[in-house]
Protein backbone atom coordinates (compact mmCIF):
# COMPACT_ATOMS: atom_id res chain seq x y z
CA UNK A 1 0.00 0.00 0.00
CA UNK A 2 1.46 3.54 -1.15
CA UNK A 3 1.92 5.50 1.35
CA UNK A 4 0.26 9.19 0.94
CA UNK A 5 1.86 12.25 2.06
CA UNK A 6 -0.83 14.80 2.71
CA UNK A 7 0.78 17.97 3.09
CA UNK A 8 0.30 21.89 1.78
CA UNK A 9 1.78 20.93 -1.77
CA UNK A 10 3.14 24.63 -1.33
CA UNK A 11 3.15 26.14 2.10
CA UNK A 12 1.52 29.66 1.02
CA UNK A 13 2.45 32.38 2.57
CA UNK A 14 0.03 34.54 3.23
CA UNK A 15 0.30 36.82 0.86
CA UNK A 16 2.53 36.13 -1.78
CA UNK A 17 4.68 39.49 -3.16
CA UNK A 18 6.88 39.56 -5.88
CA UNK A 19 10.68 39.97 -4.93
CA UNK A 20 11.49 42.39 -3.33
CA UNK A 21 8.09 43.64 -1.67
CA UNK A 22 6.63 43.05 1.07
CA UNK A 23 2.72 43.04 2.06
CA UNK A 24 2.00 46.04 4.03
CA UNK A 25 -1.73 44.76 5.75
CA UNK A 26 -1.69 48.57 6.42
CA UNK A 27 -2.03 49.42 3.60
CA UNK A 28 -2.98 46.28 2.24
CA UNK A 29 -0.96 45.84 -0.50
CA UNK A 30 2.88 44.83 -1.45
CA UNK A 31 5.29 47.41 -1.42
CA UNK A 32 9.09 48.10 -2.18
CA UNK A 33 11.12 47.07 0.79
CA UNK A 34 13.08 49.88 2.24
CA UNK A 35 17.34 49.32 1.44
CA UNK A 36 19.71 48.12 4.75
CA UNK A 37 19.90 51.41 6.62
CA UNK A 38 16.63 52.52 6.81
CA UNK A 39 12.89 52.27 7.41
CA UNK A 40 9.09 52.18 6.18
CA UNK A 41 8.23 55.44 7.12
CA UNK A 42 5.03 55.60 4.69
CA UNK A 43 4.10 52.38 2.64
CA UNK A 44 3.51 52.96 -1.08
CA UNK A 45 -0.36 53.92 -1.92
CA UNK A 46 -0.13 51.26 -4.95
CA UNK A 47 2.37 49.14 -6.23
CA UNK A 48 4.14 50.80 -8.88
CA UNK A 49 5.01 54.17 -6.42
CA UNK A 50 8.09 53.26 -4.17
CA UNK A 51 7.08 53.51 -0.06
CA UNK A 52 8.85 56.35 1.86
CA UNK A 53 12.26 55.16 3.64
CA UNK A 54 13.94 57.10 6.07
CA UNK A 55 17.23 56.83 7.40
CA UNK A 56 17.61 55.03 10.56
CA UNK A 57 18.24 57.49 13.48
CA UNK A 58 21.65 57.34 15.09
CA UNK A 59 22.09 54.81 17.35
CA UNK A 60 20.16 52.12 15.25
CA UNK A 61 20.50 50.13 12.32
CA UNK A 62 19.18 48.10 9.75
CA UNK A 63 21.19 44.92 8.14
CA UNK A 64 18.47 43.95 5.43
CA UNK A 65 16.39 45.32 2.94
CA UNK A 66 12.43 45.86 5.46
CA UNK A 67 9.34 47.09 5.34
CA UNK A 68 9.27 47.48 9.05
CA UNK A 69 8.43 50.69 10.94
CA UNK A 70 11.24 51.03 13.35
CA UNK A 71 15.27 50.67 13.11
CA UNK A 72 16.68 48.00 15.26
CA UNK A 73 19.00 49.59 18.52
CA UNK A 74 22.67 49.39 18.49
CA UNK A 75 23.82 46.63 21.55
CA UNK A 76 27.03 48.69 23.28
CA UNK A 77 30.18 47.04 24.15
CA UNK A 78 30.44 46.02 28.36
CA UNK A 79 34.16 47.82 28.20
CA UNK A 80 32.79 47.84 32.46
CA UNK A 81 33.44 44.04 32.22
CA UNK A 82 36.89 44.05 29.90
CA UNK A 83 34.71 44.17 26.68
CA UNK A 84 36.70 46.25 23.69
CA UNK A 85 34.30 47.43 20.93
CA UNK A 86 35.80 45.89 17.16
CA UNK A 87 33.51 48.18 14.82
CA UNK A 88 31.40 50.70 15.90
CA UNK A 89 27.57 50.74 14.76
CA UNK A 90 26.63 52.26 11.63
CA UNK A 91 23.04 52.43 10.00
CA UNK A 92 23.40 48.98 8.59
CA UNK A 93 25.65 47.07 11.21
CA UNK A 94 25.18 46.57 14.69
CA UNK A 95 28.17 47.11 16.95
CA UNK A 96 30.51 44.55 17.18
CA UNK A 97 32.31 43.88 20.68
CA UNK A 98 36.07 41.72 21.58
CA UNK A 99 37.81 41.46 24.84
CA UNK A 100 40.25 44.08 26.14
CA UNK A 101 43.86 42.63 26.16
CA UNK A 102 44.68 40.42 28.63
CA UNK A 103 41.11 38.84 28.84
CA UNK A 104 39.49 35.58 26.58
CA UNK A 105 35.62 35.02 25.86
CA UNK A 106 33.42 32.76 27.79
CA UNK A 107 30.86 32.38 25.76
CA UNK A 108 27.41 31.98 26.95
CA UNK A 109 25.65 30.07 24.21
CA UNK A 110 27.43 27.67 21.46
CA UNK A 111 27.42 29.90 18.70
CA UNK A 112 28.94 32.40 21.64
CA UNK A 113 26.51 35.26 20.40
CA UNK A 114 27.26 36.17 23.64
CA UNK A 115 30.28 36.10 25.70
CA UNK A 116 31.94 37.38 29.32
CA UNK A 117 35.10 38.77 29.41
CA UNK A 118 37.71 36.60 31.41
CA UNK A 119 41.40 37.81 32.72
CA UNK A 120 43.91 35.64 31.39
CA UNK A 121 45.84 33.74 33.68
CA UNK A 122 49.51 35.01 34.31
CA UNK A 123 51.13 31.55 34.58
CA UNK A 124 53.65 33.21 37.09
CA UNK A 125 56.51 31.39 37.39
CA UNK A 126 55.88 29.35 34.62
CA UNK A 127 56.80 28.62 30.72
CA UNK A 128 53.34 29.30 28.68
CA UNK A 129 52.75 26.86 26.22
CA UNK A 130 49.64 28.49 24.79
CA UNK A 131 49.19 32.24 24.87
CA UNK A 132 46.10 33.62 26.25
CA UNK A 133 43.79 34.81 22.77
CA UNK A 134 40.71 36.07 21.76
CA UNK A 135 38.98 32.90 21.98
CA UNK A 136 40.61 30.98 25.13
CA UNK A 137 42.98 31.89 28.01
CA UNK A 138 46.50 30.76 28.36
CA UNK A 139 47.86 27.50 28.66
CA UNK A 140 50.85 27.24 31.14
CA UNK A 141 53.50 25.17 31.10
CA UNK A 142 52.93 22.49 34.56
CA UNK A 143 56.24 23.02 35.39
CA UNK A 144 57.87 25.67 37.25
CA UNK A 145 60.66 28.02 35.09
CA UNK A 146 64.05 27.43 35.97
CA UNK A 147 65.17 29.62 39.57
CA UNK A 148 61.53 29.05 40.69
CA UNK A 149 60.47 26.43 42.87
CA UNK A 150 57.13 24.83 43.45
CA UNK A 151 54.68 25.53 46.86
CA UNK A 152 51.52 24.02 46.72
CA UNK A 153 50.20 24.45 42.96
CA UNK A 154 51.77 28.01 42.87
CA UNK A 155 55.81 28.31 41.21
CA UNK A 156 57.76 30.68 43.47
CA UNK A 157 60.79 32.78 42.74
CA UNK A 158 64.33 31.07 44.37
CA UNK A 159 65.20 34.69 45.96
CA UNK A 160 62.26 34.93 47.62
CA UNK A 161 62.93 31.63 49.74
CA UNK A 162 64.44 31.99 53.59
CA UNK A 163 66.61 29.53 55.36
CA UNK A 164 63.51 28.45 56.71
CA UNK A 165 61.17 28.39 54.80
CA UNK A 166 62.66 26.34 51.74
CA UNK A 167 61.76 23.41 52.25
CA UNK A 168 62.91 20.28 50.43
CA UNK A 169 61.04 20.93 46.69
CA UNK A 170 62.68 24.15 47.27
CA UNK A 171 65.96 23.01 48.28
CA UNK A 172 65.93 20.72 45.36
CA UNK A 173 65.64 23.67 43.07
CA UNK A 174 67.28 26.36 44.94
CA UNK A 175 69.99 24.71 46.26
CA UNK B 1 20.20 29.89 15.95
CA UNK B 2 19.82 28.99 19.31
CA UNK B 3 17.61 26.15 19.50
CA UNK B 4 13.88 26.94 19.44
CA UNK B 5 11.14 25.20 22.20
CA UNK B 6 8.35 23.56 20.87
CA UNK B 7 4.59 23.53 22.81
CA UNK B 8 1.96 22.14 23.53
CA UNK B 9 -0.80 23.98 22.75
CA UNK B 10 -4.20 22.42 23.71
CA UNK B 11 -3.87 19.45 26.12
CA UNK B 12 -4.21 19.85 30.07
CA UNK B 13 -3.54 23.67 30.97
CA UNK B 14 -2.76 24.47 27.72
CA UNK B 15 -5.13 26.47 25.56
CA UNK B 16 -5.14 28.95 22.74
CA UNK B 17 -8.15 31.41 21.67
CA UNK B 18 -9.52 34.27 19.75
CA UNK B 19 -7.42 33.33 16.64
CA UNK B 20 -3.75 33.68 18.51
CA UNK B 21 -2.45 29.97 17.10
CA UNK B 22 0.08 27.99 17.70
CA UNK B 23 2.29 25.97 14.39
CA UNK B 24 6.06 25.00 13.89
CA UNK B 25 6.73 26.08 17.31
CA UNK B 26 5.58 29.25 17.36
CA UNK B 27 2.88 31.74 18.50
CA UNK B 28 0.87 33.29 15.79
CA UNK B 29 -0.27 37.40 16.02
CA UNK B 30 -3.67 37.40 14.36
CA UNK B 31 -4.11 41.43 15.09
CA UNK B 32 -1.71 43.88 15.09
CA UNK B 33 -1.31 45.52 18.71
CA UNK B 34 0.57 45.90 21.78
CA UNK B 35 0.84 42.09 23.84
CA UNK B 36 2.21 40.78 26.97
CA UNK B 37 4.27 38.47 26.12
CA UNK B 38 5.83 36.07 28.79
CA UNK B 39 7.75 32.53 29.43
CA UNK B 40 9.05 30.76 31.65
CA UNK B 41 11.75 27.79 30.97
CA UNK B 42 12.62 25.76 33.73
CA UNK B 43 16.33 24.01 33.40
CA UNK B 44 17.99 21.57 35.49
CA UNK B 45 21.53 19.09 35.14
CA UNK B 46 23.51 17.85 35.22
CA UNK B 47 22.38 16.02 32.91
CA UNK B 48 24.23 12.23 31.62
CA UNK B 49 25.31 13.05 27.87
CA UNK B 50 26.18 17.03 28.89
CA UNK B 51 28.98 19.05 29.29
CA UNK B 52 29.09 21.02 32.25
CA UNK B 53 27.04 24.36 31.95
CA UNK B 54 28.24 27.45 32.88
CA UNK B 55 25.22 29.24 31.82
CA UNK B 56 21.91 29.18 30.66
CA UNK B 57 19.71 31.41 28.54
CA UNK B 58 16.15 32.20 27.80
CA UNK B 59 15.43 34.36 24.64
CA UNK B 60 11.94 35.10 23.59
CA UNK B 61 12.03 35.92 19.85
CA UNK B 62 10.09 37.38 16.85
CA UNK B 63 10.37 36.32 12.89
CA UNK B 64 8.40 38.60 11.00
CA UNK B 65 7.64 38.83 7.20
CA UNK B 66 8.49 42.03 6.67
CA UNK B 67 12.38 41.40 7.87
CA UNK B 68 14.59 38.31 7.28
CA UNK B 69 16.47 38.10 10.26
CA UNK B 70 14.69 37.49 13.62
CA UNK B 71 14.48 39.62 16.40
CA UNK B 72 15.67 39.31 19.92
CA UNK B 73 12.42 40.93 22.26
CA UNK B 74 13.56 39.44 25.87
CA UNK B 75 16.33 37.78 27.41
CA UNK B 76 17.05 35.77 30.51
CA UNK B 77 20.61 34.97 31.03
CA UNK B 78 22.10 33.13 33.78
CA UNK B 79 25.60 31.76 34.97
CA UNK B 80 25.65 28.43 37.22
CA UNK B 81 27.40 28.22 40.76
CA UNK B 82 26.29 24.78 40.68
CA UNK B 83 28.86 22.48 42.36
CA UNK B 84 28.34 18.77 40.44
CA UNK B 85 25.06 18.14 42.51
CA UNK B 86 21.88 18.34 40.97
CA UNK B 87 20.31 21.67 39.96
CA UNK B 88 17.48 24.01 39.04
CA UNK B 89 17.02 27.11 37.71
CA UNK B 90 13.68 28.86 36.59
CA UNK B 91 14.12 31.77 34.43
CA UNK B 92 10.96 34.15 33.45
CA UNK B 93 10.89 36.77 31.54
CA UNK B 94 8.04 39.11 30.38
CA UNK B 95 6.98 42.54 28.59
CA UNK B 96 4.93 44.59 26.28
CA UNK B 97 5.87 44.74 23.07
CA UNK B 98 4.22 45.86 19.58
CA UNK B 99 3.68 43.10 17.10
CA UNK B 100 2.47 43.15 13.50
CA UNK B 101 -0.51 40.80 12.13
CA UNK B 102 1.78 37.29 11.33
CA UNK B 103 4.51 37.88 13.47
CA UNK B 104 5.76 34.63 14.98
CA UNK B 105 6.87 34.56 18.41
CA UNK B 106 8.69 31.82 19.42
CA UNK B 107 11.23 30.80 22.53
CA UNK B 108 15.36 29.73 22.22
CA UNK B 109 16.88 28.50 24.65
CA UNK B 110 21.43 27.92 25.21
CA UNK B 111 20.57 24.44 25.88
CA UNK B 112 17.50 22.29 24.70
CA UNK B 113 18.82 18.88 26.30
CA UNK B 114 18.79 21.54 30.30
CA UNK B 115 15.62 22.11 29.42
CA UNK B 116 12.77 20.79 32.45
CA UNK B 117 9.74 19.51 30.13
CA UNK B 118 8.34 16.89 32.34
CA UNK B 119 6.30 19.35 33.56
CA UNK B 120 3.40 22.02 32.18
CA UNK B 121 3.05 24.35 34.90
CA UNK B 122 7.52 24.40 35.02
CA UNK B 123 8.05 25.21 31.56
CA UNK B 124 5.64 27.84 29.87
CA UNK B 125 4.87 30.47 26.96
CA UNK B 126 2.14 33.21 26.19
CA UNK B 127 0.88 36.21 25.42
CA UNK B 128 -2.19 38.04 25.60
CA UNK B 129 -3.48 41.60 23.61
CA UNK B 130 -3.97 44.98 25.76
CA UNK C 1 0.35 18.89 50.93
CA UNK C 2 2.65 21.90 50.85
CA UNK C 3 2.37 24.66 53.10
CA UNK C 4 -0.16 27.40 52.47
CA UNK C 5 1.46 31.37 52.13
CA UNK C 6 -1.33 33.62 54.39
CA UNK C 7 -1.88 37.35 52.60
CA UNK C 8 -2.90 40.66 53.38
CA UNK C 9 -5.57 42.12 51.50
CA UNK C 10 -6.43 45.18 52.89
CA UNK C 11 -3.23 47.45 54.39
CA UNK C 12 -0.76 48.65 52.50
CA UNK C 13 0.06 48.05 49.05
CA UNK C 14 -2.67 45.17 49.10
CA UNK C 15 -6.68 45.64 47.77
CA UNK C 16 -8.91 43.25 46.14
CA UNK C 17 -11.58 44.68 43.57
CA UNK C 18 -14.12 43.78 41.12
CA UNK C 19 -15.43 41.01 43.11
CA UNK C 20 -12.29 39.29 43.29
CA UNK C 21 -11.84 38.69 46.89
CA UNK C 22 -9.85 37.06 49.60
CA UNK C 23 -10.93 34.20 52.16
CA UNK C 24 -8.98 31.39 54.01
CA UNK C 25 -5.58 32.13 52.38
CA UNK C 26 -6.79 32.18 48.70
CA UNK C 27 -8.11 34.34 46.02
CA UNK C 28 -11.82 33.50 45.05
CA UNK C 29 -12.83 33.98 41.36
CA UNK C 30 -16.35 36.26 40.62
CA UNK C 31 -16.53 35.21 36.87
CA UNK C 32 -14.58 32.94 34.52
CA UNK C 33 -12.14 33.85 32.72
CA UNK C 34 -8.82 34.12 31.31
CA UNK C 35 -6.68 35.11 34.04
CA UNK C 36 -3.36 36.55 34.27
CA UNK C 37 -2.32 35.48 37.44
CA UNK C 38 0.90 36.02 39.37
CA UNK C 39 3.23 35.93 42.44
CA UNK C 40 6.62 36.41 44.20
CA UNK C 41 7.77 34.59 47.02
CA UNK C 42 11.24 36.06 48.43
CA UNK C 43 13.01 33.21 50.58
CA UNK C 44 15.99 34.01 52.83
CA UNK C 45 18.47 31.87 54.80
CA UNK C 46 19.59 30.23 56.87
CA UNK C 47 16.91 30.70 59.79
CA UNK C 48 17.64 29.80 63.59
CA UNK C 49 15.70 26.43 63.11
CA UNK C 50 15.78 25.29 59.93
CA UNK C 51 17.96 22.87 58.59
CA UNK C 52 20.00 23.92 55.72
CA UNK C 53 18.32 24.17 52.59
CA UNK C 54 19.11 22.77 49.06
CA UNK C 55 16.42 24.38 47.22
CA UNK C 56 12.76 26.38 47.50
CA UNK C 57 10.14 25.62 45.75
CA UNK C 58 6.92 28.23 45.03
CA UNK C 59 3.57 26.91 43.46
CA UNK C 60 0.59 28.64 42.44
CA UNK C 61 -2.61 26.00 42.75
CA UNK C 62 -5.74 26.00 42.16
CA UNK C 63 -8.81 24.76 43.64
CA UNK C 64 -12.21 23.99 42.63
CA UNK C 65 -15.33 22.62 43.13
CA UNK C 66 -15.45 20.30 40.48
CA UNK C 67 -12.46 18.55 41.09
CA UNK C 68 -11.15 17.06 44.74
CA UNK C 69 -7.39 17.46 44.27
CA UNK C 70 -5.86 20.77 43.72
CA UNK C 71 -3.97 21.31 40.50
CA UNK C 72 -0.48 22.74 40.09
CA UNK C 73 -0.42 25.91 37.40
CA UNK C 74 2.57 27.30 38.22
CA UNK C 75 5.67 25.92 39.74
CA UNK C 76 9.60 27.38 40.59
CA UNK C 77 12.11 25.37 41.77
CA UNK C 78 15.31 26.67 42.58
CA UNK C 79 18.49 24.64 44.21
CA UNK C 80 20.58 26.61 46.31
CA UNK C 81 24.12 26.85 46.26
CA UNK C 82 24.56 29.19 48.99
CA UNK C 83 27.54 28.67 51.57
CA UNK C 84 26.42 29.03 54.70
CA UNK C 85 26.06 33.00 54.93
CA UNK C 86 22.91 34.85 55.10
CA UNK C 87 21.18 34.48 51.24
CA UNK C 88 18.11 35.84 49.78
CA UNK C 89 16.09 34.24 46.70
CA UNK C 90 13.28 35.58 44.87
CA UNK C 91 11.16 33.23 42.36
CA UNK C 92 8.45 35.36 40.32
CA UNK C 93 5.94 33.77 38.70
CA UNK C 94 3.19 34.45 36.03
CA UNK C 95 0.77 33.72 33.64
CA UNK C 96 -2.53 33.21 31.74
CA UNK C 97 -4.84 30.96 33.10
CA UNK C 98 -8.72 29.66 32.03
CA UNK C 99 -10.65 29.70 35.63
CA UNK C 100 -14.40 29.16 36.97
CA UNK C 101 -16.63 31.30 39.05
CA UNK C 102 -15.62 29.95 42.57
CA UNK C 103 -12.11 28.68 41.61
CA UNK C 104 -9.83 29.46 44.58
CA UNK C 105 -5.99 30.55 44.31
CA UNK C 106 -3.19 30.06 46.68
CA UNK C 107 0.01 29.90 46.91
CA UNK C 108 1.97 27.08 48.56
CA UNK C 109 5.90 27.08 49.19
CA UNK C 110 8.43 24.54 50.08
CA UNK C 111 8.99 25.56 53.79
CA UNK C 112 7.01 28.66 55.36
CA UNK C 113 10.13 29.10 57.49
CA UNK C 114 12.11 30.89 54.56
CA UNK C 115 9.81 32.86 53.46
CA UNK C 116 10.41 36.79 53.93
CA UNK C 117 7.36 37.91 54.82
CA UNK C 118 8.84 40.91 56.45
CA UNK C 119 8.14 43.66 53.26
CA UNK C 120 4.85 43.45 51.62
CA UNK C 121 7.10 44.53 48.52
CA UNK C 122 9.34 41.28 48.61
CA UNK C 123 6.47 38.88 48.58
CA UNK C 124 3.38 39.46 46.86
CA UNK C 125 0.26 37.63 44.66
CA UNK C 126 -2.33 38.63 42.81
CA UNK C 127 -4.56 37.75 39.74
CA UNK C 128 -6.01 40.28 37.02
CA UNK C 129 -9.29 39.05 34.25
CA UNK C 130 -8.03 39.88 30.60
CA UNK D 1 18.10 56.59 48.09
CA UNK D 2 19.55 53.98 45.63
CA UNK D 3 20.66 54.78 42.38
CA UNK D 4 17.70 55.18 39.66
CA UNK D 5 18.44 54.01 35.96
CA UNK D 6 17.40 55.49 33.09
CA UNK D 7 16.10 54.34 29.95
CA UNK D 8 15.58 54.79 26.82
CA UNK D 9 11.36 55.65 25.54
CA UNK D 10 12.12 56.24 21.68
CA UNK D 11 14.45 53.92 19.59
CA UNK D 12 14.45 50.07 18.86
CA UNK D 13 12.02 47.94 21.01
CA UNK D 14 10.95 50.94 23.38
CA UNK D 15 7.81 52.69 22.87
CA UNK D 16 5.40 54.63 24.79
CA UNK D 17 1.89 55.37 24.25
CA UNK D 18 -1.97 56.27 25.38
CA UNK D 19 -0.19 59.39 27.12
CA UNK D 20 1.70 57.36 29.43
CA UNK D 21 4.81 59.46 29.00
CA UNK D 22 8.71 58.85 30.50
CA UNK D 23 10.71 61.99 31.65
CA UNK D 24 13.69 63.01 34.15
CA UNK D 25 14.28 58.38 34.19
CA UNK D 26 10.99 58.17 35.04
CA UNK D 27 7.23 56.57 33.48
CA UNK D 28 4.31 59.44 34.51
CA UNK D 29 1.21 57.94 35.16
CA UNK D 30 -1.69 59.56 32.97
CA UNK D 31 -4.81 58.26 34.29
CA UNK D 32 -5.46 56.96 37.90
CA UNK D 33 -6.04 53.37 37.81
CA UNK D 34 -4.46 49.74 38.57
CA UNK D 35 -1.19 49.23 36.16
CA UNK D 36 0.25 45.57 35.53
CA UNK D 37 4.04 47.35 36.10
CA UNK D 38 6.92 45.24 35.55
CA UNK D 39 10.69 45.65 34.96
CA UNK D 40 13.55 42.86 34.65
CA UNK D 41 17.34 44.37 35.61
CA UNK D 42 20.11 42.23 34.47
CA UNK D 43 23.03 42.15 36.84
CA UNK D 44 26.71 41.32 35.64
CA UNK D 45 29.81 41.07 36.86
CA UNK D 46 32.80 41.22 37.86
CA UNK D 47 33.23 44.85 36.68
CA UNK D 48 37.19 46.99 36.15
CA UNK D 49 36.24 49.50 38.99
CA UNK D 50 34.28 46.63 41.30
CA UNK D 51 34.54 45.58 44.55
CA UNK D 52 33.40 41.80 44.83
CA UNK D 53 29.03 42.22 45.46
CA UNK D 54 27.70 39.69 47.95
CA UNK D 55 24.40 40.95 46.36
CA UNK D 56 22.36 42.63 43.46
CA UNK D 57 18.72 44.02 44.59
CA UNK D 58 16.12 45.98 42.26
CA UNK D 59 13.66 48.08 43.26
CA UNK D 60 10.27 49.96 41.35
CA UNK D 61 9.54 52.99 43.40
CA UNK D 62 6.55 55.31 42.85
CA UNK D 63 7.02 58.88 43.75
CA UNK D 64 3.53 60.75 44.29
CA UNK D 65 2.97 64.42 44.98
CA UNK D 66 0.54 63.65 47.82
CA UNK D 67 3.12 62.19 50.02
CA UNK D 68 7.30 63.51 50.31
CA UNK D 69 8.93 60.48 50.17
CA UNK D 70 8.82 57.33 47.45
CA UNK D 71 7.26 54.24 47.91
CA UNK D 72 8.93 50.78 47.14
CA UNK D 73 6.19 49.12 45.24
CA UNK D 74 8.58 45.99 43.99
CA UNK D 75 11.35 44.58 45.43
CA UNK D 76 13.66 41.65 44.21
CA UNK D 77 16.57 40.67 46.03
CA UNK D 78 19.21 38.11 45.01
CA UNK D 79 22.17 36.91 47.30
CA UNK D 80 25.20 36.24 44.50
CA UNK D 81 27.35 33.09 44.89
CA UNK D 82 29.94 33.83 42.31
CA UNK D 83 33.55 32.63 42.18
CA UNK D 84 35.51 35.36 40.41
CA UNK D 85 34.28 34.27 36.81
CA UNK D 86 31.68 36.09 34.80
CA UNK D 87 28.84 36.21 36.48
CA UNK D 88 24.62 37.24 35.07
CA UNK D 89 21.79 37.42 37.18
CA UNK D 90 18.58 38.58 35.67
CA UNK D 91 16.04 39.69 38.16
CA UNK D 92 12.68 39.93 36.83
CA UNK D 93 9.59 41.65 38.83
CA UNK D 94 5.96 42.60 38.14
CA UNK D 95 2.63 43.09 39.69
CA UNK D 96 -0.61 45.41 40.08
CA UNK D 97 -0.34 48.50 42.07
CA UNK D 98 -3.01 51.29 41.98
CA UNK D 99 -1.78 54.39 40.50
CA UNK D 100 -2.97 58.05 40.67
CA UNK D 101 -2.54 60.60 37.76
CA UNK D 102 0.55 62.48 37.88
CA UNK D 103 2.38 59.36 39.94
CA UNK D 104 6.29 58.27 38.94
CA UNK D 105 7.25 55.28 38.62
CA UNK D 106 11.14 54.74 38.30
CA UNK D 107 13.53 51.88 38.90
CA UNK D 108 16.51 51.78 41.18
CA UNK D 109 19.44 49.62 41.81
CA UNK D 110 21.75 48.74 44.39
CA UNK D 111 24.68 49.32 42.66
CA UNK D 112 24.09 51.23 38.87
CA UNK D 113 27.96 49.75 37.76
CA UNK D 114 26.50 46.11 37.78
CA UNK D 115 23.76 46.48 35.48
CA UNK D 116 23.84 45.13 32.16
CA UNK D 117 22.79 47.80 29.80
CA UNK D 118 24.43 46.90 26.10
CA UNK D 119 21.13 45.07 24.97
CA UNK D 120 18.02 46.82 25.46
CA UNK D 121 16.18 42.95 25.66
CA UNK D 122 17.67 41.84 28.83
CA UNK D 123 17.20 44.77 30.68
CA UNK D 124 13.28 46.58 30.45
CA UNK D 125 10.63 48.73 31.81
CA UNK D 126 7.12 49.25 31.66
CA UNK D 127 3.30 49.88 32.72
CA UNK D 128 0.12 49.27 30.92
CA UNK D 129 -3.27 50.33 32.18
CA UNK D 130 -5.64 47.14 33.02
Amino acid sequence: RQRVLVQPLLRLRRHACPTGMNWIEAAHQCCSQCPAGTFLSEPCTSPENRSVCLPCPAGTFRTQPNTLSKCQACYECDQEAFQSVLSNCSATSNIACGCQPGHFRVCLDKQCSDFSCQKCQPCTGRLIQRPCSEAQDTICDSSCKPDFYREGDECRPCHTSTQDTCGKECQQVCG
Amino acid sequence: HLPILQWEDKRGLAFTKNNLSYSSNALVIPVSGDYYVYAQVTFRGPIESGTKASSVTEIITKVTDSYPEPTQLLMGTKTLSENGNGWFQPIYLGAVVSLEVGDKLMVNVSDIKLVDYTKEHRTFFGAFLL
